[in-house]
């Protein structure tokens, strides 16, 4: 490819013959093995035999169940397991370095300088204890020595303004901590944009985003390539996403390449019956919900739970934020409220408060009928096993020092039971049903994948049997048909025990085959709320126009033409 | 007898003025006031400030263990039973200020001795002046002393409860220093005493840290044929670890070549080690102060009631053992008699209790028998927790091990010193069996006896250090007797008499007297060392 | 945060409260009586008996921790036997042994014992965390073997052997460093810091490997963490990694560590004073021990007090500024 | 959607029990690793010795207290005569100067005592000052309040005043060994507690703390399961460098009449007692601090060691055996994975 020019999604793939130095990316025969506890015994083979070559400006889109060794790959890309005690086997060219053979000063210049990595943690992969902005100062002044570091600041909040970051100088000051889930992975993409490298490995960049964010942000690494004759290196477990972006696919399962071929190919005709069933389980947010829920005892009887006038502020006098303004909510019995809204708005804050992580600055809360809003941990105890949450950072909500197992298992041990088997036969079939292997149960959250913590999240939140469920985010990092299945487990509590979920997601049509009611928030304030069907069909609020405007389709050819419109406009 | 200590070049090169003399000092010169003071013939560094009635003669040995004139004319002219004691100052003497001496002066400075603000000195003065034991002192009691008259401003007159003949051996210590009245400016005096001596001070901070004299220039040689006063500056640095100032006098870089040290003995470890040293070895000060460390016995308490038991005990004891504890043979000397070893205590050489070097515990357990403790005996011995090779643990297993040997178990009883202090000097808490020492407040039999075992010298509710709480009408009268003598070369070998007479009774165990072994540095001239004080004499030191 | 402040300030003045009544309450059982010993060896029972009511030690004890009290808020008068004097609120009384205000021989000493905290401070925290990090950095290697072991060796060694080994190598061997005699900073600077060198390598020596031992393992549990791989992905150094990344980790221990250790030493480094010769607080707290001087020993103990009061607080707002995910409670 | 035939609820997964539970992979690991197999060794070794030291001392056919005048030369402080400190057939460590006993024996009977602190005091440092460190970083902001200002009055306290008032309290008969257990222990827990307080309030804040709170732990709870794994490596490492300060606070301790009586030995006391003859008698030093200085690196290999094993992401770090050794174990290793794909795969 010498001219990128404006990518169809037609073109063929590149040639996987050609000369070698014209490549980005060349990986031959690469395969990744973890040992499994340490002292290699025994081992879990999670990269096996891959190849597949990326073109300058091109881009690959790697899709897969979750687990399959996405993540594996796009390490071993900039040879991330180096060191880590992983077995490496195969070659792996980037940018015309042998990657496993290099130097650590080869190396250095290669990461970062040219194949930047955007993690899927985005939430734990900045460093706490500094201000976002002089992260991205830092990297930024590792590859342009000769920078200053006024102007690597500036060239941060330049980074973070194109990544759709509000008020970028100021927040550019603030800690990871203070940015909501997707400001903290549109963080860790402005500091791989920082560099301006020759390939970007994304790995799920948008999972913490909106619709509206999401197609900004992939419309600028479409933009970025275009431009620069950047490479694209996106994993992602959203097809939609896959359409409007790549232009190769690769799909992975357990290891090995199921299929490769065009985005057009592979999403229009697909030849496996894996990448059928991957299509087939999409969910639709057109689509009428299969299942929906008569409501058990309607009135203001089954109220669950109630919140008026809930406020939250962050910060001290000079910087204050308010996180979350002036919300007002119902949750009835059995009943799901669908919470979107645009990254940062304040989901996040409300959820935490609805389950009394965070204590409110205002507003009343009750759960059926006590007011938990001021109440004391102590007195909260009782009620804290009916009140759970999914939290949207799956990495820091596992605790890394115990096994998976026993994070799942704490809360029944917490609640009194005191037969062993009894409690871990329960968390291993928890595990189970959120589609993990038992038999991990004392394996430590660095041994899993994404997709596999959150699964893992869930579980815990269910061990205890709530009656409401926060879930932040619960299915971002799933591929579709473990989302499915999880949905449908949700589904089945729903109906086996009434239980109630504030389910928090950017994926319109997750909350919408979901959802009884939505709520829609902008800005720290639900700017539209009412029963899904409504608030789909007959959006009120031009925001919620725009959210549902943007949401990906399937269809390569429709993605860019919208993204034509879009760059128009 | 005492060896003499000014061997090497210490002696052979001519002194002459200027420089300055530093000493370098573990414990702070605390409390420089003349009336708080309590020193044995007018100490070290308060000699060279203040000037007192008679000095001790600053000559090498058992020639240095007598009293001399020093402000007064003569050491004082007794009545006849040496009840009454009179003084005739020299003609020019002067404070620092420039101002004269006056027999007035004298007095005010022992008035002071007596007000509670300024305790801290010997009872001497509170025990044989008439009217002693009531007088508050001079802040409390503005009419004064009666006991102590000043016809003139020359003259001074002391009148005692009973005849004293060692009264001239007291006249040293320093609440026997003018003090002016118009300066004093009572507990803050120690501050900035008002010099009679050769020198004044020019600093003295941290009570007692540091402390620097600068030549008096009113103070003349004329009157003082005693001090030489040879450096022009001392300084006195104190707070040293005494590892640090051995090393330092040892190293004598810069102003430490012209060092010396008024209180740090040279430890056990380093004799080992300056034995291979000859250039070390021949700066090194022996002397022989008045001192011995004993075991004490309570005869209160059972079993040491029994005479038999305490002969046991006497014959039982290593002394090798215990001198071996206490630093060696170079540090100190096995003692079998209560008085030191040294002519102007009246030595008299006696061993009741023959065990030899290494104690004889055939013989003890022979005794024990007879005491009826045939299979052995548990007994407690108190001692305090202090590092001071006196009263040490130490020299407590020492014995511990030894009495062992003989069938005797011995439980120690390790006692913070405080505690220590305060237990064996109570005449009703005073342990059975425990370590005693005694150092003479001056050089003859009288100043070591007398407290020890006089009978009217039990002291309840104070320090008693009167342990057996012997209380014997032969004693007491023999000790009158001989204090009636002013003639003391005469009274000496009464005293020795006397301690031969009351060793036989076993009512203390004599250990040892210790040794003096002291660094000076290199630039050292002119050391002299004596009896009374075992320490280089620093008023006779010079530096160039 | 002016409730923080107040709150901070109330927990002060309750610690230095219960300090002095825990120092009163403990010169209650402690062996040792003042009058005997502030009189001198060998007092008769009348004038202790003075010097007690001098003293004012014949009052009950809750009268005399009164008194303390009255001249911390408003002064005291003594007499000096010829005058009175006036000892100005905050009056800490007069030391039994010689009659000198407490406060003066507090602000003697003072100087003397910070300049060799707080060098000692510097010294240790530069020798004990840049050992901890380069161990973290080069782990498993000899380098790391051979730092360990010196540290190591330093806190093994009581500080009387290896200041009296300095002392003799340094001052008696080679002479390159005078033997230590404390020179005020404000006299002559050059001469202060040169004196101080060998008590602060001392202390250094002895307190360095908490410091290495404690940076080494808190790094490297930093460095398994997931956001130190992103700085590794984006070609940072490993020197900066570890130094910049993984040690702001583990730091709120070591600055516990080290409000501690400076607090502590306010109280007196007595082995070291004493060794080096330095008129120190702790020295000065030994001898009024040893004489149960009460007023002088509840002086050191409120400044020490105070020291690590002051500590902690810096502690707590540097763990503030070094995570700001931690609150100022 | 694919909804599975029958209801999850009825089935009942295999309980795992090839995977080794945690606590036994760290055992496992520990005694996997030649440093900590070592440094227990040396731990147990010198514990031996010290239980064995009447035997070995009757070997030797010596005791730790008899005197030997004759071996020392008093005229010379008291130093042992012949070289390395009076080295002999007849006592194989020299002995003593001052006393001239057996040092052999002293050094065994002496380890008794200070191994003893070794593990008890730092036994109680540790525990306390991890409960109220825990406690004043986890607890009410009044609790940490009252814990941190309890914390400043002992740290502000005169250790030498509560020593010297304990002399007049402690009851002579009271057992030494554990007085002394209990001083350097309740005097010395001040630092762990500070650490632990500082680690906490920056990991309370973590969302995993959140989510154990949401699961209903409690504070004790949380504390144990959440907390007490992260604070293992600071609080192991720090009480390994505790251990030598606790033996040397047993000799001043003994100063001040709280310590063993003599003539039992100990480490400490054999050190204070040496300071000074390091020069004319560097046996006497060096045997004691060499002791020490042993059981010092054993604690703290061994601190460093556990660490380690402890958390589980180090783990996949650490380096077992040669990397040809490794390689192959992986190669081997790759089948049972492909097993248990092929397993994935048929589910
Ligand atoms: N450090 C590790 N030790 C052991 N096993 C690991 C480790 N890291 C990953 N694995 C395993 O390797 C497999 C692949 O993981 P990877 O993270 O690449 O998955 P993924 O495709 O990115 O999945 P997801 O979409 O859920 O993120 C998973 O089964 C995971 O459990
Ligand atoms: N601890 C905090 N301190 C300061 N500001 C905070 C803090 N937590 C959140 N905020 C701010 O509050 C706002 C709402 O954050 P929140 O995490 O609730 O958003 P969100 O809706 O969950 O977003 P996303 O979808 O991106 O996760 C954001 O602007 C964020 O920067
Ligand atoms: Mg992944
Ligand atoms: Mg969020």
């Amino acid at each position: 490819m010498t001219s990128p020019g404006v990518t169809s999604p037609d073109t063929r793939p590149a040639d996987v013959s050609g000369a070698a130095e014209d490549l980005l990316v060349e990986v031959r025969d690469l395969s990744v093995a973890f040992p499994a506890d340490g002292d290699g015994d025994s081992a879990v083979r999670a990269v096996d035999g891959l190849s597949f070559t990326l073109a300058p400006g091109r881009a690959l889109g790697i899709v897969g169940e979750s687990g399959s060794g996405k993540s594996t790959v796009a390490a071993a890309l900039l040879d991330l397991h180096r060191g880590t005690g992983a077995w490496v086997g195969g070659t792996v060219r980037v940018a015309g370095t042998d990657v496993r053979a290099a130097d650590e000063r080869a190396l250095r210049r290669l990461r970062g300088g040219r194949a930047a990595m955007v993690f899927q943690d985005p939430l734990s992969s900045l460093d706490p204890y500094y201000a976002i902005g002089d992260q991205i100062a830092e990297v930024y002044r590792v590859h342009r020595p000769d920078v200053s570091r006024r102007a690597a600041r500036a060239r941060a909040v330049e980074v973070l303004e194109r990544v759709g970051i509000a008020d970028a100088p100021r927040r550019a000051r603030s800690r990871p901590h203070e940015f909501s889930g997707g400001m903290r992975q549109r963080a860790l993409l402005a500091m791989a944009l920082a560099c301006e490298p020759r390939l970007l490995i994304a790995d799920e960049p948008t999972t913490a985003l909106d619709v509206t964010v999401q197609a900004q942000i992939l419309d600028l690494l479409h933009d970025l390539r275009a431009e620069t004759g950047m490479g694209l290196l996106l994993v992602t477990h959203d097809l939609g996403v896959v359409a409007g972006s790549v232009d190769e696919v690769l799909v992975m399962r357990g290891g090995r390449a199921v299929e490769h071929g065009t985005v057009g190919e592979v999403l229009r005709t697909p030849r496996e019956p894996y990448t059928k069933e991957l299509l087939a389980a999409v969910p639709r947010v057109d689509a009428e919900p299969a299942v929906r829920r008569a409501r058990a005892s309607g009135g203001e009887d089954g109220v669950l739970l109630e919140a008026a006038g809930l406020r939250r502020e962050f910060g001290g006098r000079r910087n204050r934020t308010t996180a979350v303004d002036e919300v007002s909510l119902t949750v009835r019995e059995g009943e799901v409220l669908g919470l979107v809204g645009e990254s940062g708005s304040g989901k996040t804050t409300l959820g935490r408060m609805l389950v009394r992580l965070l204590d409110p600055t205002a507003g009343t809360l009750r759960y059926r009928g006590h007011d938990i809003g001021a109440l004391t941990d102590r007195k909260l105890r009782p009620l804290r096993s009916e009140l759970q949450m999914v939290f949207q950072d799956p990495v820091s909500s596992l605790n890394p020092r115990r096994s998976i197992g026993e994070s799942v298992a704490d809360p029944l041990r917490a609640a009194g039971d005191r037969d062993d088997a009894r409690v871990v036969r329960r968390a291993c079939e928890l595990l189970e049903r959120v589609g993990l292997d038992p038999a991990w149960y004392h394996r430590y959250p660095h041994e899993f994948s994404g997709g596999q913590r959150q699964r893992v999240g869930i579980a815990r939140a269910l061990a205890p049997g709530p009656r409401l469920l926060v879930c932040d985010e619960p299915v971002s990092a799933l591929d579709v048909t473990t989302q499915a299945q999880i949905m449908e487990l949700l589904g089945e509590l729903r109906r086996e025990l009434g239980l109630a979920l504030v389910f928090i997601a950017h994926d319109l049509a997750v909350v919408r085959a979901v959802s009884d009611r939505v709520a829609v928030m902008r800005g720290g304030r639900i700017v539209e709320e009412g029963p899904t069907g409504e608030v789909y069909g007959r959006p009120a609020h031009p925001y919620t126009k725009g959210l549902l405007a943007a949401v990906p389709v399937l269809d390569p050819d429709v993605s860019a033409g919208r993204r034509a419109l879009r760059a128009a406009a | 007898g005492p060896k003499d200590a000014a061997a090497g070049d210490g002696t052979s090169a001519a002194p002459a003025k200027g420089g300055t003399l530093t000493v370098l000092n573990s414990q702070p010169q605390t409390n420089f006031d003349p009336a708080r003071l309590y020193t044995s013939g007018g100490g070290n560094v308060p000699t060279l400030v203040f000037r007192t009635l008679t000095t001790r003669n600053r000559e090498n040995g058992a020639a240095g263990a007598k009293a001399v004139p020093d402000l007064a004319t003569d050491t004082g002219r007794p009545s006849e039973n040496a009840t009454v004691w009179t003084y005739t100052l020299k003609d020019g003497l002067k404070f620092e200020d420039g101002s004269p001496i006056t027999s007035a002066d004298i007095k005010y400075g022992i008035e002071r001795s007596f007000a509670a603000e300024l305790s801290g000195g010997a009872p001497f003065l509170r025990d044989w002046l008439v009217g002693g034991e009531s007088y508050q002192g001079p802040y409390k009691d503005k009419d004064g002393l009666k006991s102590i008259e000043t016809p003139d401003a020359k003259t001074i007159v002391f009148h005692l409860k009973k005849p004293e003949g060692e009264f001239p051996l007291l006249a040293t210590q320093t609440q026997f220093a003018p003090v002016p009245k118009a300066k004093d400016t009572g507990t803050k005096y120690e501050e900035h005493p008002v010099s009679s001596g050769p020198y004044k001070v020019a600093k003295n901070t941290g009570d007692g840290e540091h402390l620097v004299l600068e030549r008096n220039p009113h103070w003349s040689e004329k009157t003082d044929s005693e001090r030489h006063a040879y450096p022009d500056t001392i300084d006195v640095k104190s707070g040293l670890d005494s590892a640090v100032v051995n090393q330092r006098l040892a190293t004598g870089a810069g102003p430490d070549a012209a060092a010396v040290t008024t209180d740090t003995d040279l430890g056990p470890a380093e004799l080992a080690r300056i034995g291979g040293d000859k250039e070390l070895g021949k700066r090194v000060g022996t002397g022989h102060f008045g001192y011995t460390n004993y075991l004490a016995f309570n005869p209160k308490v059972k079993p040491f009631d029994n005479p038999k038991v305490r002969q046991a005990i006497a014959y039982a004891v290593n002394r090798q053992s215990v001198v071996n504890a206490a630093g060696g043979s170079a540090l100190a000397e096995p003692a079998t008699t209560f008085l030191p070893n040294s002519k102007p205590f009246g030595y008299t050489p006696y061993d009741p209790f023959p065990a030899g070097r290494t104690g004889n515990p055939a013989k003890a357990r022979e005794l024990l028998k007879e005491a009826g403790y045939e299979n052995g005996l548990n007994i407690t011995l108190a001692h305090s927790t202090a590092k001071n090779f006196s009263t040490s643990p130490e020299i407590a297993t020492a014995v511990q091990e030894a009495l062992k040997k003989a069938g005797i178990t011995v439980r120690l009883q390790g006692l913070e010193n405080n505690d220590y202090q305060e237990k064996v000097h109570s005449v009703d808490d005073e342990p059975g069996l425990f370590f005693g020492s005694w150092g003479a407040d001056w050089p003859s039999g009288g100043a070591f006896l007398a407290p020890i075992f006089d009978g009217r010298q039990i002291v309840r509710d104070a320090a008693n250090f009167n342990h057996a709480q012997l209380d014997d009408p032969a004693v007491n009268h023999e000790i009158d007797e001989i204090n009636k003598l002013t003639d003391l070369t005469a009274a000496a070998p009464r005293w020795g008499a006397l301690d031969k007479k009351i060793g036989e009774q076993a009512l203390s165990v004599p250990l040892f007297h210790p040794v003096y072994k002291r660094l000076y540095g290199k630039d050292i001239k002119n050391v002299v060392i004596s009896d009374w004080t075992g320490v280089l004499d620093i008023s006779q030191v010079a530096v160039k | 945060m002016t409730g923080y402040a107040l709150r901070r300030l109330g927990g002060a003045l309750v610690v230095l409260l219960l300090l002095t009544v825990a120092v009163y309450a403990l010169f209650y059982v402690a062996p040792g009586d003042p009058a005997k010993l502030a009189c001198g060896p060998r007092c008769n029972p009348g004038q202790i008996q003075q010097v007690r009511e001098r003293l004012e030690l014949d009052a009950p004890l809750l009268t005399q921790y009164l008194h303390f009290l009255q001249g911390l808020v408003a002064g005291r008068d003594f007499s000096s036997g010829t005058t009175v004097l006036h000892c100005d609120a905050p009056c800490l009384g007069l030391s039994y042994q010689n009659s000198t205000p407490v406060t003066e021989l507090l602000g003697d000493r003072l100087p003397v014992t910070a300049s060799l905290a707080l060098g000692a401070m510097v010294l240790w925290l530069l020798l004990g965390v840049g050992t901890g990090l380069l161990s973290a950095l080069r782990r498993g290697g000899t380098t790391e073997r051979v730092l360990t072991g010196l540290t190591l060796v330093g806190t093994a060694t009581p500080v009387f052997i290896t200041g009296l080994l300095l002392l003799m190598v340094f001052c008696a061997y080679l002479q390159w460093l005078p033997f230590p005699t404390y020179v005020p900073l404000s006299e002559d600077p050059e001469q202060w810091a040169w004196n101080l060198l060998l008590p602060w390598t001392a202390l250094a020596l002895l307190e360095s490997a908490k410091y290495a031992r404690l940076t080494r393992a808190s790094t490297l549990e930093t460095l398994a963490e997931d956001h130190i791989r992103t700085f590794r992905a984006y070609g940072v150094r490993e020197r900066s990694v570890v130094t910049r990344h993984a040690l702001r980790g583990a730091l709120p221990p070591v600055i516990a560590l080290t409000a501690l250790d400076l607090g502590t030493m306010f109280g007196g480094a007595m082995l070291t004073e004493t060794l080096f010769g330095l008129p120190g607080i702790g020295q000065l707290l030994v001898h009024s021990v040893r004489v149960v001087d009460l007023p002088v020993v509840v002086g050191v103990t409120l400044g020490t007090g105070a020291a690590v009061v002051v500590a902690n607080l810096v502690a707590d707002i540097l763990y503030t500024l070094a995570d700001r995910r931690v609150a100022l409670t | 959607m694919s909804a599975p035939e029958e209801t999850p609820a009825a089935h009942v997964p295999p309980v795992p029990e090839v995977t080794p539970h945690q606590r036994d992979a760290v055992w496992r690991r520990l005694r996997q690793r030649p440093a900590a197999v070592a440094s227990a060794a040396v731990l147990l070794a010198l514990v031996l010795l010290a239980l064995a030291a009447p035997l070995l001392a009757a070997l030797e056919g010596q005791d730790p207290t008899t005197y030997h005048d004759g071996l020392i030369d008093s005229a010379r402080g008291g130093v042992p005569l012949g070289p390395y400190g009076g080295i002999s057939g007849d006592h194989w460590l020299g002995v003593e100067p001052g006393t001239g006993r057996d040092l052999f024996a002293r050094l065994l009977y002496g380890a008794r005592v200070s191994l003893l602190i070794a593990l008890g005091a730092t036994a109680v440092q540790v525990l306390v000052g991890l409960v109220v460190g825990l406690a004043a970083g986890l607890g009410h902001r009044l609790a940490d309040q009252v814990l941190s200002r309890f914390t400043e009055v002992l740290t502000a306290l005169p250790t030498l005043v509560i020593a010297i008032s304990l002399t007049a309290i402690v009851p002579a008969d009271f057992p030494r060994p554990l007085l002394l257990v209990l001083v350097i222990g309740l005097l010395g827990w001040v630092g762990t507690s500070r650490i632990v307080r500082a680690r906490t309030l920056a990991l309370k804040k973590l969302d995993h703390v959140a989510a154990a709170r949401l699961g209903g732990s409690g504070p004790l709870r949380v504390a144990r399961r959440e907390l007490l794994p992260a604070l293992a490596a600071p609080v192991i490492t720090y009480a390994a460098v505790l251990v030598p300060g606790n033996i040397v606070a047993e000799a001043s301790l003994s100063f001040l009449g709280i310590g063993v009586t003599p003539p039992t030995a100990s480490w400490g006391q054999m050190l204070s007692t040496a300071t000074t003859w390091f020069r004319a008698d560097p046996m006497y030093v060096l045997l004691p601090a060499g002791c020490l200085l042993v059981t010092v690196l054993a604690f703290t290999v061994l601190g460093d060691v556990v660490r380690t094993a402890l958390d589980p992401r180090e783990r996949s770090r650490l380096r077992v055996g040669s990397r040809a050794a490794r390689t192959k174990r992986i190669a081997a290793a790759t089948v049972t994975a492909d097993a248990t794909r092929e397993k994935e795969a048929a589910v």
